[in-house]
């Protein structure tokens, strides 16, 4: 609904988390050419995942004099302080991806994805998949106290509470690699009785399982029938093994920007500082779509 | 208690590393107002029981007696704080830090808590003027010479001792002028009832200023008696269980009859080091230098030899000009270099006596023509056996050999080599009288067998005895060349003091 | 000049000049914003790099600087949000148990002989374990003295702000620069990292003050974690991950020798504000990608070794020992 | 001969091992488990093998470095660059042999640039490697633009997922680089003058030792050696993975040199210890994934498991041992 004439010439600082997996650098990469279409000048900062450096960042923009920000929060907490300071300065600031824990009045909008409810999702359609029959998951884990494994492992675990049959055997951490997804599912193989004791692998993200899926076939089962594999994040490896009849199911999430594109109208602009968007119910659990991909593609091949 | 009083006394001490017995059973009392050498070959064990004496060893058994109640020293902090000050056989200082704090660490002047930088350092020049060193304080201590730092470390110990001065080889590479020094300080510090412990290898110096001495040999204890009932030839009789035929200072015979030149050095020099020199080296020719501390000695050799390479002038190989920018190229040309700091310089400290031994020689046959572990221990063994290294095992690390025998470890080194051309910087530095005359003896074989050398000592009757020539430097410049019959250290001592322009320091 | 000066003043006037070439491309850097910025972002980089300066001059290395970070940002958080101590008691506490952990470190360094490398990478292990196991969330401390804290600034002309802990940051470097410089404990660090023999020979206390070095370095990092937690008002068990090779390279940068024994705090002082500048302009030119970006600081890394190099050797035209390489 | 043997198995190292080793199969009694499947062993003792080999790849290469008194922090973006150039090559249609030739070209240079760094410009080697670290990483992903580059490429991925004789390759490359280096260092002088370097430098240089050409190929070999491990990681998983492939391997890698017994202050070097060393780390991270803990307990279990060598390797322990040892030392003189 916003002329996009209007976004013309403006300078926006983005402050990305960093490109740690091919869904980030995908995010980036649209964001960059999304910045490119509306004639925005696009100041982008890489925080290699520390947050000292996205706080060094918002700081630098608002030195510059930044039209708006842009921040992809790597931790919920601790942006109090900077986001203060960027209201002091009368700048506008977007959180994408994840939402922070502070007061409504220091940002604009957030837009981002429930990562519970990926988790959820994940688990539901497992419940779903295995009925009344007995199921014993492990678990690829997230790198240890990072946001997404948090919630992720939180939204499963509601999901399969009301299903005895369904219980998590073991879980460890991948660290969100492909490589340390294999050898950790590696070791759960020889773990749980040569695989055969395992039901399904849920991973918190498409790179473990896409390791996970070859450490199954090495351990000659078969990934997919043997054990299902079910993880988040869409990314286009996980959808040729699900081609390939080697894995089950994933949540997609698409790498978005806030910034309107023509087909995403619900999202807000930047542009638009709206005075009341502060005050209005709930601008900071806008929703990115999240697409149980399971249900679209049935992936048995 | 015995009738005499000891300030410092040992009694049965034992030590023991792995299987070698450095020290069996040893008693030693040190009284308070004398000065008591310690002597013994290389390897005696003379060190290893200073350490002990100054808590930096602990032993293996016996007691250490301070005013005749005993103490376990934990370490040497402990023993000054009994009024013990140490300089050990190597340097040991810290070449980081400046001078002034060498000589004060852990007893700098302080105001309000914090390091007094300036009465430090006004302190330390008064006590170096003492020993007639003027340097700057705030120097770092590593930017001066060896003989410079044992000065520090001597200046250090004397501070810090109030009730016993310990000193291991202070001598080793000082200059007559320098000692002579030393042993002022020493004397006074005796008549202020201070007891002193003096190891050397310089027999004169002990007859100097000795009261009693005390000879190790092989970890045993020989005998302690009084100096004036002695001889050298019975004190060289105590320490090596034999007599050894002295060579004296007079069989210089220079070898007229003209040689090939080997080398030819044309206005030589490097900017802020040496003056150019012009130097012309035969075959079978021995060209010792004689100066004072400073005047620039070991210079020149490290300019000869490319470690600092020098950046004027022109050298000769065999008459082909050539370029030595680094110590590769001397090495090709068949040049050896025994450095004046060992410990620094020469010695890899962790690797075994045989890896030290064959390491230049590897060196020169090159990454592919690799010795292997016979024939390291061949060659090894074989100056082992020449050099009479005195080691429990060609295997040990070559830090953990006494000071003397890791001197004769680099003289193998470059003799296994069979260099051209030998530089020794201050090769006897640290050696035993038998071990000397042994080193004097070979240097003149090599010397007869066709070898060219130059080398480097503070002692002036060995440079006599050695050379078919000497040149003299003084601040940075060579200013004589003396040859002939008539050499002898008195000329040498003139041609050195023969200074044009007189006080400067 | 004193030679021993040259590194320090070698890193400084690189600092000028990258400084200047900066704020050529972009003015708006030399703003009293961006200086305050640069003290306030790098508070906690700082502090933790005075402790690892001493412990890189004694000659070791301490990796569990960040966990130690990270962990007592926990720690402080747990004992405010969740056990209602007041902050200034929760400092005492997790100061003290960071002295005790640097101090069983260090006398695990020396009484078990063991490098440092090993030691405080189990340490590393420990305290980021240690983290993780009491919470995996990051905890929000709200409690008002410590909004009161990090809100404590003096306000310059021109928007720039002077944080307490940019102060405290600096306060920290002057006095870890006169405990190096003008102590006899400054001069046992410098001791142990020049030749351990030889202190111990020379009647340095080597053991107590291993002990105490190391224990420097945790207060030092446990400092910086109060810092850290001051910034983000909260407690994240990776919080600070891999800060202590940022502060190696700070403390390397700013003239410090790895082999121990030569180094200036004052330096390490130098060597942060270069690493912060590298990022501010990485941050105003804003058109890198994740990958250019590293590339770039790769570069300019090199550039300012080689730049200080040069600099050092035009300035010391003698010889110089190849052991003793300045970068 | 019955004391040689005896002598050898108490070195600290390998009782380190066996420590680790009993600890896990208690953990895990199928520890030690291992089947014939699909023509090749298959066991958690073989994943140690096979998961250790990239950091026992990268400290044959690192032993030569820290020996020299260096150290090399870039192993883990040189493993980034080198897969991601493998990578992209065989999914730009190059032959697979080609493809890991230019591969491990380009981790010989960068290690060689290290080499310069280090040797030539005489800078120290953890801030000289420490620019390749940060900025190899960032070319790596620049080759790949920041994503995974996925290959099918048959021979690649045998290379790094199939077997011999039923061990896994990895190991297998990892066992022949291991003896083929140690042969090369202990059949030449070069091990000796690496030694010598790592002592006491300028004495080295002294003695006629090109310390510079050798610091060169120290370096080179680190690089070399990263090139390899970082193509194995790439064709196990079957994507170069520029971001993650490496990352914080040199601790791994300068862990499991100095376990084994090399001195961070140069000098005696093993390299067959060095590789007990990287299977040390490994048996323990695959101790921890067999055993169930929960996985933020990780670092602690591993803290606790280093506090355990460190304790077996410290002198104090180590005399104790040597109670047991005979020095069998030939006295030279009389
Ligand atoms: N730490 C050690 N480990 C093993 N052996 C040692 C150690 N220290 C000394 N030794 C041995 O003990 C013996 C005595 O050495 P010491 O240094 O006391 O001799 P010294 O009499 O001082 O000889 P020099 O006149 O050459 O200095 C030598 O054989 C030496 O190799
Ligand atoms: N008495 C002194 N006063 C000031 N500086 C001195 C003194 N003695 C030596 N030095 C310094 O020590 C260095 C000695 O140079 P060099 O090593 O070439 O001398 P040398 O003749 O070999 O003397 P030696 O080896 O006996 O020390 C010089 O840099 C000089 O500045
Ligand atoms: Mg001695
Ligand atoms: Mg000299």
């Amino acid at each position: 609904s916003i002329a996009q004439e209007n976004l013309k010439g403006l300078t926006i600082g983005f402050s990305q988390i960093g490109s740690e997996s091919g869904w980030r650098a995908a995010e980036t990469s649209v964001t960059k050419q999304q910045a490119e279409e509306r004639g925005i000048d696009l100041k982008f900062a890489d925080a290699q995942q520390k947050q000292e450096n996205q706080i060094k960042a918002i700081r630098g923009f608002i030195a510059q004099g930044v039209d708006a920000i842009v921040v992809a929060p790597v931790v919920a907490t601790g942006w109090d302080d900077v986001l203060t300071e960027a209201k002091e300065a009368e700048i506008p600031v977007l959180l994408l991806d994840r939402g922070v824990d502070a007061p409504e009045d220091l940002y604009l909008t957030s837009v981002a994805s429930d990562q519970v409810l990926e988790g959820r999702t994940a688990g539901d359609w497992l419940v779903k998949e295995v009925g009344d029959a007995d199921c014993k998951i492990v678990e690829l884990q997230g790198t240890v106290g990072s946001t997404p494994a948090i919630n992720r492992k939180q939204g499963f675990e509601e999901a399969i509470a009301g299903h005895a049959n369904l219980t998590i055997a073991r879980s460890q951490t991948g660290d969100f690699t492909r490589a340390k997804g294999k050898e950790v599912m590696e070791g759960f193989i020889k773990a749980e009785n040569g695989g055969a004791d395992i039901c399904a692998v849920y991973a918190h993200n498409d790179d473990m399982a896409v390791g996970a899926i070859q450490a199954i076939k090495d351990a000659g089962l078969k990934p997919g029938t043997d054990i299902k594999v079910v993880s988040i994040d869409g990314v286009p490896d996980i959808f040729a093994a699900m081609v390939a009849g080697e894995a089950n199911a994933t949540v997609e999430l698409t790498p978005t920007w806030p910034v309107p594109p023509s087909t995403r109208s619900r999202h807000f602009s930047p542009m638009a500082p709206n005075p009341q968007s502060s005050s209005s119910p709930s601008p900071s659990s806008t929703r990115l779509p999240t697409i149980p991909r399971a249900n679209t593609t049935p992936a048995r091949a | 208690m015995a009738d005499t009083h000891y300030v410092l006394e040992a009694r049965g001490i034992m030590k023991i590393f792995g299987n070698h017995v450095a020290l069996d059973n040893i008693d030693f009392g040190l009284k308070a107002g004398e000065v008591h050498a310690l002597l013994g070959e290389n390897g005696a064990g003379k060190s290893t029981l200073i350490k002990i004496l100054t808590g930096a060893y602990q032993p293996d058994g016996g007691g250490i007696y301070v005013d005749g109640a005993q103490v376990s020293l934990d370490n040497p902090l402990h023993a000054q704080t009994f009024g013990i000050g140490t300089v050990y056989q190597e340097v040991n200082l810290l070449p980081n830090r400046s001078v002034a704090e060498n000589l004060f660490l852990g007893h700098q002047p302080l105001r309000f808590g914090f390091v007094n930088f300036r009465k430090m350092e006004a302190d330390a020049r008064v006590i170096l003027k003492n020993y007639d060193l003027n340097i700057d304080p705030s120097s770092e201590l590593g930017s001066h010479s060896v003989a410079v730092q044992q000065i520090v470390a001597i200046a250090r110990a004397v501070q810090l001792s109030g009730k016993v001065l310990i000193l291991d080889e202070p001598t080793a590479s000082l200059d007559r002028n320098e000692v002579e020094r030393l042993f002022e300080v020493v004397l006074g510090l005796k008549a202020r009832g201070l007891a002193i412990i003096f190891i050397t290898h310089f027999l004169d110096q002990v007859f100097a200023i000795s009261d009693r001495v005390t000879v190790l040999r092989n970890g045993k204890l020989i005998e302690t008696r009084a100096l004036d009932a002695l001889s050298r030839t019975d004190v060289v009789r105590l320490m090596l269980g034999k007599d050894i035929a002295f060579s004296g200072a007079t069989d210089v015979e220079p070898s007229e009859a003209p040689n090939e030149v080997l080398l030819e050095f044309k206005g030589y020099g490097r900017k802020r080091s040496v003056l150019p020199f012009d130097l012309t080296i035969h075959k079978g020719e021995v060209v010792g230098v004689a100066g004072l501390l400073g005047s620039g000695r070991t210079e020149v050799a490290r300019i000869m030899f490319g470690a600092d390479p020098a950046d004027q002038g022109t050298v000769r190989v065999n008459g082909q000009p050539t370029a030595i920018r680094k110590a590769t190229d001397a090495i090709k040309h068949g040049f050896g270099f025994c450095p004046e700091d060992r410990k620094a310089e020469g010695i890899l400290g962790d690797l075994s006596v045989r890896e030290n031994i064959v390491i230049a020689l590897q060196g020169k046959l090159g990454w592919f023509k690799a010795l292997n572990r016979d024939e390291q221990m061949e060659i090894a063994g074989r100056f082992g056996e020449s050099m009479d290294i005195r080691a429990a095992s060609l295997d040990m690390p070559v830090k953990l050999l006494s000071g003397g025998n890791q001197q004769k470890v680099i003289l193998s080194r470059w003799l296994a080599t069979d260099p051209a051309f030998l530089i020794l910087d201050e090769p006897t530095r640290g050696i035993d009288v038998g071990a000397h005359a042994e080193i004097v003896r070979t240097i003149n074989r090599l010397r007869d067998e066709g070898m060219a050398m130059l080398v480097i000592s503070s002692e002036l009757d060995e440079v006599v005895a050695y050379s078919s020539r000497i040149v003299v430097m003084r601040d940075r410049e060579m200013v004589a060349e003396l040859r002939g019959k008539n050499i002898n250290p008195g000329v040498i001592v003139q041609a050195i003091a023969n200074n044009p322009d007189e006080a400067v320091a | 000049m004193k030679r021993s000066l040259r590194p320090l003043a070698a890193t400084a006037v690189i600092f000028l000049i990258a400084y200047a070439a900066s704020v050529l491309q972009f003015p708006s850097m030399l703003s009293t914003r961006v200086l305050g910025n640069f003290l306030t972002d790098n508070a906690f980089l700082g502090i933790a790099a005075v402790g690892m300066t001493f412990v890189i001059i004694s000659g070791g290395i301490d990796l569990s600087v960040g966990a130690v970070i990270g962990f007592t940002g926990v720690l402080v958080a747990v004992l405010i949000s969740w056990l209602g101590f007041h902050p200034l008691l929760a400092f005492v506490i997790v100061l003290g148990v960071a002295a005790l952990f640097g101090a069983a470190m260090g006398a695990a360094i020396h009484y078990l002989q063991v490098p440092s490398f090993i030691v405080t990478l189990a340490g590393m292990f420990l305290a980021r374990g240690g983290a993780s196991v009491i919470t995996q969330d990051s905890v929000p401390i709200n409690h008002e003295f410590y909004g009161a804290l990090s809100d404590l600034m003096i306000r310059l002309p021109g928007g720039g702000r002077l944080s307490f802990i940019g102060l405290l940051m600096i306060a920290i470097f002057l006095g870890g620069a006169l405990l190096a410089h003008r102590t006899r404990f400054g001069s046992y660090v410098y001791a142990l990292g020049g030749n351990p023999v030889s202190a111990l020979l020379m009647g340095v206390p080597v053991a107590r003050t291993t002990v105490q070095i190391y224990m420097l370095s945790s207060v030092l990092a446990a400092l910086s974690g109060i810092v850290f937690s001051l910034y983000t008002s909260a407690g994240y068990p990776l919080a600070a991950v891999g800060v202590e090779l940022d502060a190696i390279s700070a403390v390397v940068i700013g003239g410090t020798l790895l082999t121990g024994g030569y180094g200036f705090v004052l330096g390490t002082f130098v060597g942060v504000m270069l690493l912060g500048l590298v990022q501010t302009y990485i941050i105003f030119d804003g058109t890198l990608s994740s990958w250019w970006t590293k590339i770039v600081i790769g570069i300019l890394l090199f550039l300012f070794i080689v730049l200080q190099r040069i600099i050092f050797a035009a300035s010391a035209p003698g010889e110089e020992k190849p052991e003793k390489a300045l970068v | 001969m019955k004391r040689l043997h005896l002598e050898r198995l108490a070195n600290p190292q390998l009782l380190a091992l066996a420590a680790v080793l009993l600890i896990n199969w208690i953990l895990f009694p199928n520890f030690f488990r291992i089947t014939w499947q699909d023509g090749r062993l298959f066991g958690s003792a073989i994943d140690v093998l096979n998961r250790g080999a990239p950091v026992a790849i990268l400290a044959i290469g690192m032993t030569g470095v820290i020996a020299t008194k260096g150290v090399d922090l870039s192993v883990g973006a040189i493993m980034a660059v080198c897969g991601a150039v493998a990578a992209t090559m065989v999914v730009a249609g190059y032959p697979t042999p080609i493809a890991v030739i230019a591969a491990l070209g380009v981790g010989v240079v960068c290690g060689l640039w290290n080499g310069f760094l280090v040797a030539v410009l005489d800078i120290q080697p953890i801030i000289a490697t420490l620019v390749l670290m940060v900025a190899g990483r960032g070319i790596a992903q620049l080759i790949t633009e920041g994503y995974i580059v996925t290959f099918n490429d048959p021979t690649l991925i045998f290379i790094g997922t199939g077997s011999l004789l039923g061990f896994p390759m990895a190991a297998v490359i990892a066992l022949v680089l291991m003896i083929l280096v140690t042969l090369v260092v202990k059949r030449t002088a070069i091990g000796l003058f690496i030694q010598a370097i790592g002592v006491n430098r300028s004495a080295a240089s002294l003695a006629g030792i090109n310390s510079r050409m050798l610091l060169m190929l120290v370096y080179g070999l680190s690089g070399f050696c990263a090139a390899i491990a970082g193509i194995l990681v790439a064709a196990d998983i079957r994507g170069a993975d520029a971001n993650n492939s490496g990352l914080w391997l040199e601790l791994d890698a300068i862990l499991a040199v100095v376990i084994g017994g090399t001195s961070l202050l140069g000098g005696k070097f093993s390299i067959p210890l060095a590789v007990v060393g990287a299977i040390i780390i490994q048996a323990m991270n695959t101790g921890i994934l067999v055993s169930g803990f929960r996985p933020e307990f990780n670092l602690i279990v591993k803290a606790g498991m280093i506090i355990l060598i460190l304790m077996l390797q410290s002198p104090l322990v180590g005399s104790a041992i040597g109670f047991f040892r005979r020095d069998d030392k030939r006295v030279v003189s009389k």
